[in-house]
C-alpha cells in the first residue's frame, strides 16, 4: 500500500510548432521514501507542474524513467491522488458531487458516498456551499473543492499542486495543519508543490529545489524539525535558519 | 410580309426534355413559332406548380393533363384545355405473360405497383378497375414512386400502372437481357382500350382566351405544325430532338440512317401524299429497317417516339369530345376527387384548331 | 442602474444578478411567440381580404380552418399524422444513436474518421431520389422507407456536433477522470455527455425538425399515408386549403419536437443556470 | 512507453507529446480515405460481377465509368456542375450570413428568439413543394430558386450553431471585454467569432453538404440544368449509367465541399494544436 | 485623469436557485484618494473579488452605492484596468496577441502595439514566450501575461485580484516591486487583492481588511512605512508591527 516515487534522469521537451524543441525539465533524478511528505520549489515555470504530471502517469518523459515502487509509470494509478493546479470542477455538478466524484468513479454507494463528502465539508469550510455550483464558488472555495475532492479518497500518495495558491494567509495555515494531521494518521507519500518556503519548512520532511527552466533539482534539503509540528514552529531559530536554507538556495539558482 | 413584333412566350411542360415532346422540338426546329412571331422558351418543372402559373396567369400555355385542367376549375382556376394533344390516354397496367393474368380481372388479390395515389396513373387505374367492375380494395396497391421498371422485374410487385408508350418498353428491355424475373414477356392493358379520356393538352388560361384569341390560335397552329410533322415524319423528330434532349441515344450510324430516312420520308410525303394507315405503315417499315441495323438499346428512345405517335395520330387532331371529358369527369367524381357540379364544357374549347 | 447588458438568455448561464428576477416578465415571455403567430394570421387574412395573392394559392385562414375541422373530425388528419410521427420518432432515434455512437467512435479513434469520411459524407450528399429504387425494393412502401430517410437526414448534423462536442471537452477536466482511472464508461458518462451537452442540444434541435422533412420526403417518394402524402393529394386535386392544413399541420408538429428538444436542453442544462461559468 | 491514448485527433487539440510526432504517419493517413474509396469499388465491382444486383439497378464501375468519360468529353457534365454550384455557393453565401447575423441577434437579444422562432421553425419544417408554386413564381425556374432552396436548409443548422457557439463564451471572457470597453462589434469580432470558432467549423461542414442537397432539391422542383435535373434526366430514359454518373458527381461535389470546410476549420482552429487548452 | 473610488453602504446578495439571497458582501463604505496603493485582504469567499467587480463596474450592488470621482458607476471605464483573479487569457491568441488586446481595442496601430507589448515582455520573464499560446503556459506564466496585459495599457487605476497568487516567493517579489516602481511613476490609483500580509504591507498606503462573509470593512491600517520602500524594508522593526497588526486584526475577525 506505501508508494515510492522515483525518477532517473527524467526529461521533459515539449515540441512547440515553429519552434523547435522546448526543454522543460530535467534531467532530474530523485527517490521519494514511503510515506515521506516532499514539498517542491522552483521558480515560476520551472517544471513542477510537468514533474508532477509525470508522477502521476498523465504525461511520459522524453527521456529518462519515472516509477513508482520501482516500477516504471506507464498510466494513472488509484493509489496516487492528483490536485492539479487548475481546480477542473465540473461546473454541472454541485459541490459535493464533485467531491464525491473519485468514490463514485470507485463504485461507492450513494450513501456512503454521501458520508463520507458530508464529513470532509466543514473541514474544507464549505458546509454551507455543498449544493452550490461551480459557478458560484470563489477561487479560493473552488481550490478547497478540489482539495477534498482528493482527499476525499485517501490515496496511498499525494501530489498536491499548489493547493493552497488561492488561500487567504490564516486559511492557509489551517488547511495545512489539517492535511498534516491528515498525514500524520495515515502517512500518505507526500509530493506538494508549494510558493511558500515556510509552508514548505513547516510541513516537509525534505524540499526539493528546482532550477529555473529547464527544471533541475539544485538542492534537497532534509528539514530535521520534530514532528509533531505546530504552527507555533514557525517562531522557533532552526525554522528561521532552515527556511533561510531554502531562501539563498533559490536565490543562487 | 409585314413584320410582327416578337412576342416573348414561356411554355411550361412537365418533366424533363424527353423525346415524348418532340413536336415542340420539331415547331421550335422548323421555326413555325417564330415565324408566327412567337420567340419561345421552354420551362419544366412540376405539373402542379404549372397549373398554378397558367392560373395566375404568369405563363399563358403550357402542356397539362386533362384531368388536371377539371381539378384545377373545381378549385377556382381559370385554366382551359384548348388541343388535345394526346387523342388516347396513355397509362395502362403491364403484367408478365404465363403467370396467370388474362384480364383485369385477374389482378383481383395481386400487388400492383403504382407512383402514388395521385395523377394520370392513379386516375387511370381507377377507370380501368370500374370498367372492369373491379374497386381499388380488390387489389394490394402499393405506391412505389416512378420506379415501376425497377420494382415490376425484382418481382416486387406483380403489376404495375405505368405509361404505355415507355415503361413496357423497358421492361421488354430487360426480359430480353434476361434481368426481369425470368418472365418472358409483358402485356398491357390500356386505358384507353376500356374508358375514354381526355389526357395531356394545351392549356392556357381564359384571361388569354379573352384578351389574345390571336396568340392562341398561332400557338396553336406552330404546335399542331410540329405534331403532325412527327407524326408523318419520326425520324426527322428524332433528329431534332435530339439537339434538346441531352443523352438521347445517338451515334454517327444510327444518325446517318436517320437522316436518309427522314429525306425519303420527305419525298414519301411529298410524292405518294399517303393517307394515314400508309403512314403508319411507313413508320413500321422504318422501325423494323432500324431494328436489322441496330441493337435494341440504341433503338429504345425511338421505339418510345414511335410508341407515343400511336397516342397522338389520328383523324383530326387536337379536337376534344364532351363525352370524353364528361367520362373523366365521372372517375373523378367516383373517386371523390371531384364533388359537386363542374360545368366540363368550359374546362375545353375546340375554337382555337387550326384547319 | 444603466449596467451593460451581458450577452445571455433564459437558457445561457447568466451574470448572477443581484436585483430578483422579475417573474411576471418570464411569464409574460412565454405568450410572445403566440403574439408572432398572432401577427401572422392577420397578415394572412388581410393578404387574402385585399385579395393581393389569388386564393387558390394562398387561401383564406377562414377556409383553411374548416378544411382543419373537416378533416378533424372524420379522422383523416390524425390518420396521416399517426403515419408520419410513427416514422418521425424512430428515425430520430435511430438516426441519433448512430450518430453519438459513430460520433463518440470518431472522437476516439481520428483514423476511424479517415477511414469512414468518403462513406458518410457519399451518404449524406446523395439525393433520396437516386436510391429511392433501392429503398422502395428493400423496405417497401411502409413506415420502414419513412424511417430510413428520416434517421438518414437526421445522422449527418448529429454526428458532427457529437464530435464537435467532444472534442470541446476541457483537456483538464479528462486530465482529472484519467488520474482517478475512469473506465471509457465513466468518462463517457460522467464527462463526455455533460461537456458536450450544450453542443449535443444543439444538435438535437436541429434534428428534431430534420426528422419530419426525412419522413417527409421518404413520403414523397412512395407512401400510402402520411401527412407528405396528404400534401401530394391535396396538390394533385388542387385542393389547396387542404394543403395550407397538412403544412401547418406539420408545421406545428415540427413546432413541438422542437419544443422538447428545447426543453430537454433546458433540463440538461440546468447547471448553467447557476452563477458564472469561470472555469477555476 | 504504453501511455492511454488520449481522446484527440489531428484536428483537435491534443496533449503536447514530448515525442516527436510520427510525419510520415501523417502523410500516410492522407492516404485513407481513398483506401476506401477503393474498397468500396472493389465491392461495387464484386456485386456487379457476382450479380448480386439487377445491373439496372446498380451498374457495373466500368459502364458508369465509360459513360463518365463521355459526358465529360462533350462537357455536358461540366455544364450542369456549374449549373448547380453556382448557387449551392449562393445558397451557402446567403443561408450562412442570414444564420449568423440573425443568430448574433438571438443570442444577444432573447426576445427575438421568442419572437421570431415561430417563423423560423414553420420554414425549416416546412416541405419545399409546399411553397414550391410560389419560388417558382415570385423567382422563377432560374437559378433564384436554387438559391433560395439552398439557403433555406443551410440557415437553420447554422442558426442553432451560431446560438449555441455564442452562448458557450466562457463569461470571464465576457467581462474582460466589457471592462476593456469594447464595442459589440469589437466583441463579436475578437471574442464571440473565435470562442465560437468550433461550433461555428461544425456548423460550416453540416452546411457545405446540405446546401447541395438544398440545390438539388431546388433542381427537382424545376430547372433547366444542373445535376438534379441530369438525374431526372437520366432516370427518365432509364439511363442508370449516366445516374450513378450524376449522383457520384454530386458525391464528389459535396466531399470537396465538405473538405474546403474542414480546412477552414483546420485553419481557424490552429490555436487547439498549441498545447492544452487550459483555461488558467 | 486621476481616479477615487468610493463606496457608501454597498452590499451585494446574490440570488440562488432553491436557497433565497446569499449575502456576499458588505455592507461597506470606503474611499480611495486618487493616487492611493490600497491593499485588501480578508478570508477566502468573503467577497473581495466581488468588491472588485462592483468597481470594475461588472456588477451593480443590491443596496447601496459604488462611485468612480463620486458618480455612480454605471459601467465599466477604460481608464480601469482590472485583472481578475482567473487568467482569462483567449486561448486563440498569442502570448503577444494576448497582452496587446487593451491596445487593439483601444485603436492603436499594429507598430505600435507591437513596440509596447515588447518593452513590457522581459519584466514579465517572458521574452521568449511571446509567440506561446496559453494552452503551452504555465500557471505563473499565465497569470504574468494577465498581468502584462492590464499595464499595457498604462490605464489610471489599477483593480487587481490576487495579481501574484500563482507566482513564487522571488517572482513574486521581483514583480511586486516591479508594480511599486510602476506605480511611484505613473501614480495610478490601486486597489489589489492579496493573501500576502508581508505583500500588503510592503506595497500599500493602506490595508483594507475584510471579516468573512458577507466581507465588512473590520480595519483600515495606514501604512506609514517611508517611500520608497524596498525589500530589504521587510526586516525593518516598523514593518514587522505593521505585518503583526495586520495579522492581529485579521484574526480578530
Ligand atoms: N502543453 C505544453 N506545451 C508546450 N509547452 C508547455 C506545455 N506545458 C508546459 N509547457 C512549458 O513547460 C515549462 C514548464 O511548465 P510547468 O507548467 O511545468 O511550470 P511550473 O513549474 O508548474 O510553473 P508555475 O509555477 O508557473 O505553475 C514552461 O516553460 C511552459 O511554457
Ligand atoms: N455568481 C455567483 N453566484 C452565487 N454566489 C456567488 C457568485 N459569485 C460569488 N458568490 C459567492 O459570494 C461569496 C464571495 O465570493 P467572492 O468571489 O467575492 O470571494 P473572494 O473574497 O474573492 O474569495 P477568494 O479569496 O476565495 O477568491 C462567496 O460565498 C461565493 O460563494
Ligand atoms: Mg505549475
Ligand atoms: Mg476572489
Amino acid at each position: 500500500m506505501s508508494i515510492i516515487f522515483g525518477a532517473q534522469d527524467a526529461t521533459v521537451d515539449y515540441s512547440v510548432d515553429g519552434w523547435g524543441h522546448l526543454p522543460a525539465l530535467g534531467p532530474v533524478s530523485f527517490q521519494i521514501e514511503a510515506g515521506q511528505f516532499v514539498c517542491l520549489v522552483g521558480p515560476s515555470g520551472c517544471g513542477k507542474s510537468t514533474l508532477v504530471r509525470l508522477l502521476a502517469g498523465l504525461q511520459a518523459p522524453s527521456a529518462g524513467l519515472v516509477t513508482i515502487n520501482n516500477e516504471p509509470i506507464t498510466q494513472p494509478s488509484v493509489q496516487v491522488g492528483l490536485m492539479s493546479q487548475e481546480a477542473n470542477l465540473m461546473p454541472w455538478r454541485s459541490v459535493i458531487e464533485n467531491i464525491a466524484l473519485p468514490l463514485e468513479l470507485a463504485g461507492m454507494s450513494s450513501s456512503e458516498r454521501g458520508h463520507a463528502v458530508n464529513s470532509i465539508l466543514p473541514r474544507l469550510g464549505l458546509e454551507e456551499f455543498g449544493n452550490a455550483f461551480p459557478g458560484e464558488l470563489s477561487g479560493g472555495m473552488a481550490q478547497r473543492v478540489a482539495l477534498g475532492r482528493v482527499l476525499v479518497a485517501s490515496p496511498d500518495a499525494l501530489l498536491l499542486d499548489e493547493p493552497f495558491g488561492a488561500l487567504d494567509a490564516m486559511t492557509r495555515e489551517r488547511m495545512g495543519m489539517d492535511l498534516l494531521a491528515l498525514w500524520t494518521d495515515l502517512r500518505p507519500t507526500v509530493l506538494m508543490v508549494t510558493h511558500s518556503i515556510s509552508e514548505a519548512v513547516l510541513l516537509a520532511d525534505r524540499v526539493l529545489i528546482l532550477s529555473p527552466r529547464p527544471g533541475r533539482i539544485i538542492a534537497d534539503l532534509h528539514i530535521d524539525l520534530l514532528r509533531p509540528r505546530q504552527l507555533s514552529d514557525t517562531h522557533s531559530l532552526r525554522f528561521g535558519e532552515l527556511a533561510r536554507q531554502v531562501r539563498e538556495r533559490i536565490q543562487q539558482s | 410580309q409585314e413584320t410582327k413584333s416578337v412576342v416573348d412566350q414561356t411554355f411550361f411542360m412537365t418533366f424533363v426534355p424527353n423525346v415524348q415532346f418532340a413536336p415542340i422540338y420539331v415547331a421550335l426546329e422548323k421555326d413555325y413559332l417564330s415565324n408566327a412571331g412567337l420567340n419561345v422558351t421552354i420551362e419544366h418543372g412540376d405539373e402542379n406548380v404549372g397549373v398554378d402559373l397558367i392560373a395566375t396567369n404568369q405563363r399563358q400555355f403550357g402542356l397539362i393533363s386533362g384531368e388536371e385542367v377539371l381539378k384545377a376549375r373545381a378549385q377556382g382556376r381559370p385554366v382551359v384545355s384548348v388541343y388535345e394533344w394526346f387523342q388516347r390516354y396513355p397509362v395502362g397496367i403491364v403484367y408478365p405473360l404465363g403467370q396467370g393474368i388474362e384480364s383485369p380481372a385477374d389482378l383481383a388479390g395481386r400487388k400492383v405497383g403504382i407512383p402514388g395515389r395521385f395523377g394520370a396513373s392513379y386516375n387511370g387505374l381507377i377507370a380501368l378497375l370500374n370498367a372492369n367492375n373491379l374497386t381499388e380494395q380488390d387489389i394490394q396497391l402499393e405506391a412505389i414512386g416512378f420506379n415501376a421498371a425497377d420494382v415490376f422485374c425484382v418481382g416486387g410487385v406483380q403489376a404495375s400502372v405505368v405509361y404505355i408508350n415507355n415503361e413496357p418498353l423497358q421492361i421488354q428491355n430487360r426480359i430480353e437481357q434476361g434481368e426481369c424475373q425470368g418472365y418472358s414477356g409483358v402485356g398491357v392493358f390500356s386505358v384507353a382500350d376500356y374508358a375514354d379520356m381526355v389526357s395531356n393538352g394545351l392549356v392556357t388560361n381564359e384571361e388569354t382566351i379573352a384578351n389574345n384569341p390571336a396568340l392562341v390560335q398561332a400557338m396553336l397552329t406552330a404546335w399542331d405544325l410540329g405534331l403532325k410533322d412527327s407524326i408523318q415524319n419520326p425520324a426527322e423528330a428524332y433528329l431534332m430532338a435530339s439537339a434538346y434532349v441531352e443523352n438521347l441515344p445517338m451515334t454517327d450510324d444510327f444518325r446517318s440512317a436517320l437522316e436518309a430516312a427522314a429525306s425519303s420520308q420527305a419525298i414519301f410525303l411529298e410524292e405518294a401524299s399517303p393517307d394515314r394507315a400508309d403512314i403508319a405503315a411507313s413508320r413500321q417499315q422504318l422501325l423494323s429497317d432500324l431494328e436489322n441495323q441496330f441493337d435494341a438499346e440504341i433503338l429504345v428512345q425511338f421505339r418510345v417516339l414511335l410508341n407515343t405517335i400511336d397516342l397522338w395520330d389520328a383523324d383530326q387532331r387536337g379536337v376534344a369530345t364532351l363525352e370524353s371529358w364528361e367520362a373523366t369527369a365521372a372517375v373523378l367524381r367516383s373517386m371523390e376527387v371531384l364533388t359537386g357540379d363542374i360545368d366540363v364544357s368550359g374546362a375545353f374549347s375546340n375554337a382555337f384548331l387550326p384547319e | 442602474m444603466a449596467q451593460e447588458k451581458p450577452l445571455t438568455s433564459a437558457i445561457s448561464y447568466t451574470v448572477a444578478k443581484p436585483v430578483p428576477s422579475w417573474h411576471l416578465g418570464l411569464v409574460l415571455r412565454r405568450f410572445v411567440p403566440w403574439i408572432t403567430v398572432l401577427v401572422v394570421l392577420i397578415v394572412w387574412q388581410a393578404i387574402t381580404m385585399l385579395q393581393l395573392i389569388q386564393p387558390f394559392l394562398i387561401p383564406a385562414p377562414g377556409d383553411v380552418l374548416n378544411e382543419a375541422i373537416l378533416v378533424l373530425q372524420n379522422g383523416t388528419l390524425w390518420v396521416h399524422i399517426q403515419a408520419t410521427m410513427g416514422p418521425v420518432f424512430a428515425g430520430l432515434g435511430v438516426g441519433i444513436s448512430l450518430a453519438v455512437a459513430l460520433g463518440y467512435c470518431i472522437a476516439r479513434f481520428p483514423l476511424l474518421e479517415d477511414i469512414l469520411s468518403p462513406l458518410i459524407i457519399a451518404l449524406q450528399s446523395t439525393p433520396v431520389v437516386a436510391y429511392a429504387p433501392l429503398l422502395v425494393i428493400w423496405f417497401g412502401s411502409g413506415p420502414n422507407s419513412k424511417i430510413i430517410t428520416s434517421a438518414l437526414i437526421v445522422f449527418f448534423p448529429m454526428l458532427l456536433n457529437t464530435v464537435a462536442g467532444l472534442r470541446n471537452v476541457p483537456p483538464g477536466l479528462r486530465d482529472l477522470m484519467r488520474s482517478l482511472r475512469a473506465t471509457p464508461w465513466q468518462t463517457f458518462t460522467r464527462l463526455e455527455v455533460p461537456a458536450a451537452m450544450p453542443v449535443l442540444m444543439s444538435g438535437l434541435k436541429i434534428s428534431a425538425t430534420l426528422a419530419v422533412i426525412g419522413a417527409v420526403v421518404g413520403e414523397f417518394i412512395s407512401a400510402n399515408a402520411g401527412l407528405g402524402f396528404l400534401i401530394n393529394l391535396a396538390r394533385s386535386q388542387y385542393d389547396t386549403p387542404l394543403v395550407f392544413v397538412a403544412v401547418l399541420t406539420l408545421t406545428v408538429l415540427a413546432r413541438l419536437l422542437y419544443s422538447l428538444a428545447a426543453w430537454l436542453e433546458y433540463r440538461a442544462l440546468y447547471w448553467q443556470r447557476h452563477g458564472r461559468y469561470l472555469p477555476k
